[in-house]
């Protein structure tokens, strides 16, 4: 019995913390890249956009884990389309009520979630297919996925760029703090602006690759001399 | 024009087109491609690019954890 | 002039790809080869113009005088899906050669946030600070995606170039040195931002 | 069979949820957004009457075009009026466009009580190091570093914007010229407004 609560558990965690590193969407998946490039000029802007797809993310893949039984195999799709359209558009309606201004900086990449890659492709390939729990956590994985990934793109991005790292308060849009961690003058402003983006999203991938790599490397030589002290012993 | 009309025909317009999207979609379905077509798989339904890298890692990682499952 | 100001704004100085980063995923996958590159962007070009318009006319005829601007979202997508259905059907049936050359990319279309961001920016204000006339419109729409094709086919010659080479070091090996090479783009294109002030 | 009953109550229940959502939602939003939107429209009018807490006072939506031909020849375009709790004026702030040396200047001017309360240029295109010297002189020190009492004599406002130029830099005229007839017409329609 205590084994099997044990085991349960240890499947949530695995459902949970997949989505954040061994499938995380924008390092390994490099699914819905828009956003990775277009809304981390600065911290606060992913930070905000992090939130908006993990809230969107959450909420779909309840709901149509809910209704997985429901729908009708043949029309999947379109009332998934549906069901995304819909959540994205209250999110939108909810952060341009109380985050006026983050709603305005992120602009149209809010209402591009709805063809977000990540979105659709949690909903087909694990809601569809999961219980209502299990497809919130893949959810809410996911998403701290989505957001750890921007977050490391807009940190890099800002503080090379300009030099330091501010942080505005969704809600009000008021500056909560700013540190200079060196000097404006030799920050390199094309780090702010769009080729900026795509070299350290490229440089990023790259190092992520290079550090998974050599992960599986150590892995496997790990299990190789196991394998190699098993045969020992059973040599002897 | 009196609120209630409005999302009456709000709720009309949406089931106008979500009825057209699933008809569409259905025909579509249904229709058979000319032959010698190139085939893309079923896989990243979301976002289903032919020869994407993505795609392959995508679709080995779903491999991956349906053996684990098992 | 006004046209063509607007026109060559839209496909060299806000490109959609370089500047404003929408479409990226077919950016970086499809654009492996020239061949899939232009039969992608053929799909496109057709795609956004026509979906554009008729997200337009919905957006001016039946959302905005009925005061229902929070449909816009959700009708564009469904506009766009069963749109592109529509077409892949009709090709399929009628035009079965097209079909083979540009229609096996149009379900990749669906998704692709290029023609979703067209459909909103010419129902809205944030093209020319006002909203967009029928002229306007089609001008904005029709350059976008040509923006978007000459990036996209520009870059999959890059691309087979990179594939060959054996320099590379493993970790950069595809995405990431696409994305560099996208951003090394990227500046060459900000050359473009002194031209229309 | 059983599919074409299904098919349909599916699809109907699925819209109606949606669009009964959106519009729950909508219904609540809206006027807050409306508000936002606004508020943002009116930043600029806000800097220049140097009201970064608007309090107890009431804010326009929007500005209000102007009619009289005079200014409009002059280039002020619209007015934007604050008005304390007890309805009297706190301040207006005027919207001017002119052309300068290098095409269109667009900016606002405050005016509060007898006072210039800010100047700010939203968008020109003058000569970096020369024109937009000028227009940035302005912007520092009108209403905000110095305290200058509303004037329609243009030898005055002339005095005033040659510090402002910082010595009075020459050549600036194409640029001047046109400010200062745009600030004498709306110092005189706010002296019409507040004295009538």
């Amino acid at each position: 019995m205590e084994t099997k609560q044990v085991k349960k558990k240890s499947n949530n965690w695995k459902i949970f913390s997949s989505g954040i590193i061994t499938s995380n969407p924008i390092f390994v998946l490099f699914l819905g890249m828009c956003p990775v490039l277009a809304t981390t000029s600065t911290f606060s802007s992913a930070f905000g956009m992090g939130l908006a797809v993990i809230a969107v993310l959450v909420v779909t893949n309840t709901l149509i884990s809910l209704i997985r039984k429901l729908v009708p195999n043949e029309i999947r799709i379109p009332v998934y389309i549906v069901i995304i359209a819909t959540v994205v558009t209250i999110v939108e309606m909810l952060m341009y009520a109380f985050m006026f201004d983050l709603a305005q900086t992120l602009g149209v990449y809010l209402s591009i979630i709805v063809v977000n890659c990540v979105i659709l492709g949690r909903a087909e390939s694990f809601a569809s297919k999961n219980t209502v729990f299990h497809s919130f956590l893949d959810g809410l994985g996911t998403g701290l996925g989505f957001l750890l990934g921007v977050v490391l793109v807009a940190l890099t991005r800002e503080i090379i760029g300009t030099g330091g790292l501010g942080f505005n308060n969704p809600l009000t849009g008021i500056e909560l703090f700013h540190v200079q961690l060196f000097p404006q003058q030799f920050a390199i402003s094309l780090f702010t602006v769009s080729p900026g983006a795509f070299i350290v999203y490229g440089l990023l991938t790259a190092a992520f690759v290079a550090i998974n790599a050599a992960y599986k490397d150590r892995q496997e030589k790990k299990a190789k001399a196991l394998a190699k002290v098993a045969q020992a012993g059973g040599n002897q | 024009m009196a609120d209630w009309l409005r999302i009456l025909i709000a709720v009309a317009i949406l089931g106008g087109l979500i009825a057209l999207l699933i008809i569409s979609y259905i025909l579509n379905k249904r229709t058979k491609k000319p032959e010698g077509c190139i085939e893309i798989d079923e896989h990243c339904a979301s976002c289903n690019i032919e020869g994407c890298a993505v795609r392959s890692v995508a679709v080995e990682i779903e491999r991956a954890q349906g053996e684990d499952e098992k | 002039m006004h046209y063509l100001l607007l026109a060559i704004s839209a496909i060299l100085v806000s490109n959609i790809i370089l500047t404003r980063f929408l479409g990226i995923c077919p950016f970086v996958g499809v654009s492996k080869s020239p061949k899939n590159a232009l039969g992608m962007s053929g799909a496109l070009i057709g795609v956004v113009f026509m979906s554009s318009i008729i997200s337009y006319a919905i957006n001016r005829y039946l959302l905005e005088p009925l005061d229902l601007g929070f449909l816009k979202l959700i009708a564009f997508i469904l506009v766009i899906a069963s749109f592109v259905q529509f077409v892949e059907m009709f090709m399929k049936r009628y035009i079965p050669s097209l079909y083979k050359s540009l229609g096996i990319y149009l379900p990749l279309i669906t998704t692709n946030c290029v023609v979703l961001t067209v459909a909103l920016d010419v129902a809205g204000t944030s093209v020319t600070g006002s909203l967009l006339n029928w002229g306007e419109m089609l001008t904005y729409s029709a350059a976008t995606a040509v923006g978007y094709a000459l990036i996209i086919i520009g870059f999959s010659y890059i691309q087979l170039r990179m594939q060959n080479s054996t320099l590379l070091p493993k970790p950069f090996k595809g995405n990431a040195i696409a994305l560099i090479t996208a951003g090394l783009m990227a500046m060459a294109f900000m050359a473009f931002n002194g031209m229309i002030v | 069979m059983k599919n074409i009953i299904k098919l349909p109550l599916f699809l109907g229940a699925v819209c109606l949820i949606a669009t009964g959502a959106l519009a729950t939602v909508n219904h609540f939003t809206e006027d807050r957004i409306l508000a936002n939107e606004n508020a943002k429209k009116n930043e600029n009018y806000l800097i220049v009457l140097d009201l970064s807490n608007a309090g107890d006072k009431t804010l326009p939506e929007a500005p209000v075009a102007i009619s009289n031909q005079t200014l409009l020849s002059a280039g002020v375009t619209a007015f934007y009026e604050v008005k304390n709790a007890d309805d009297s004026v706190y301040g207006i702030a005027y919207d001017a466009v002119v052309t300068g040396y290098a095409g269109e200047i667009k900016f606002q001017v405050g005016f509060v009580g007898d006072q210039y309360a800010g100047f700010r240029a939203s968008a020109s295109k003058e000569s970096p190091g020369f024109g937009e010297d000028y227009i940035a002189a302005l912007e520092d020190h009108l209403g905000v570093d110095w305290e200058v009492e509303v004037s329609t004599s243009e030898s005055d406002l002339e005095l005033l914007t040659m510090d402002a130029a910082q010595g009075g830099k020459s050549g600036t005229t194409k640029t001047r010229d046109p400010i200062i007839g745009a600030l004498i017409a709306a110092a005189n329609d706010y002296q019409d407004r507040i004295g009538g």
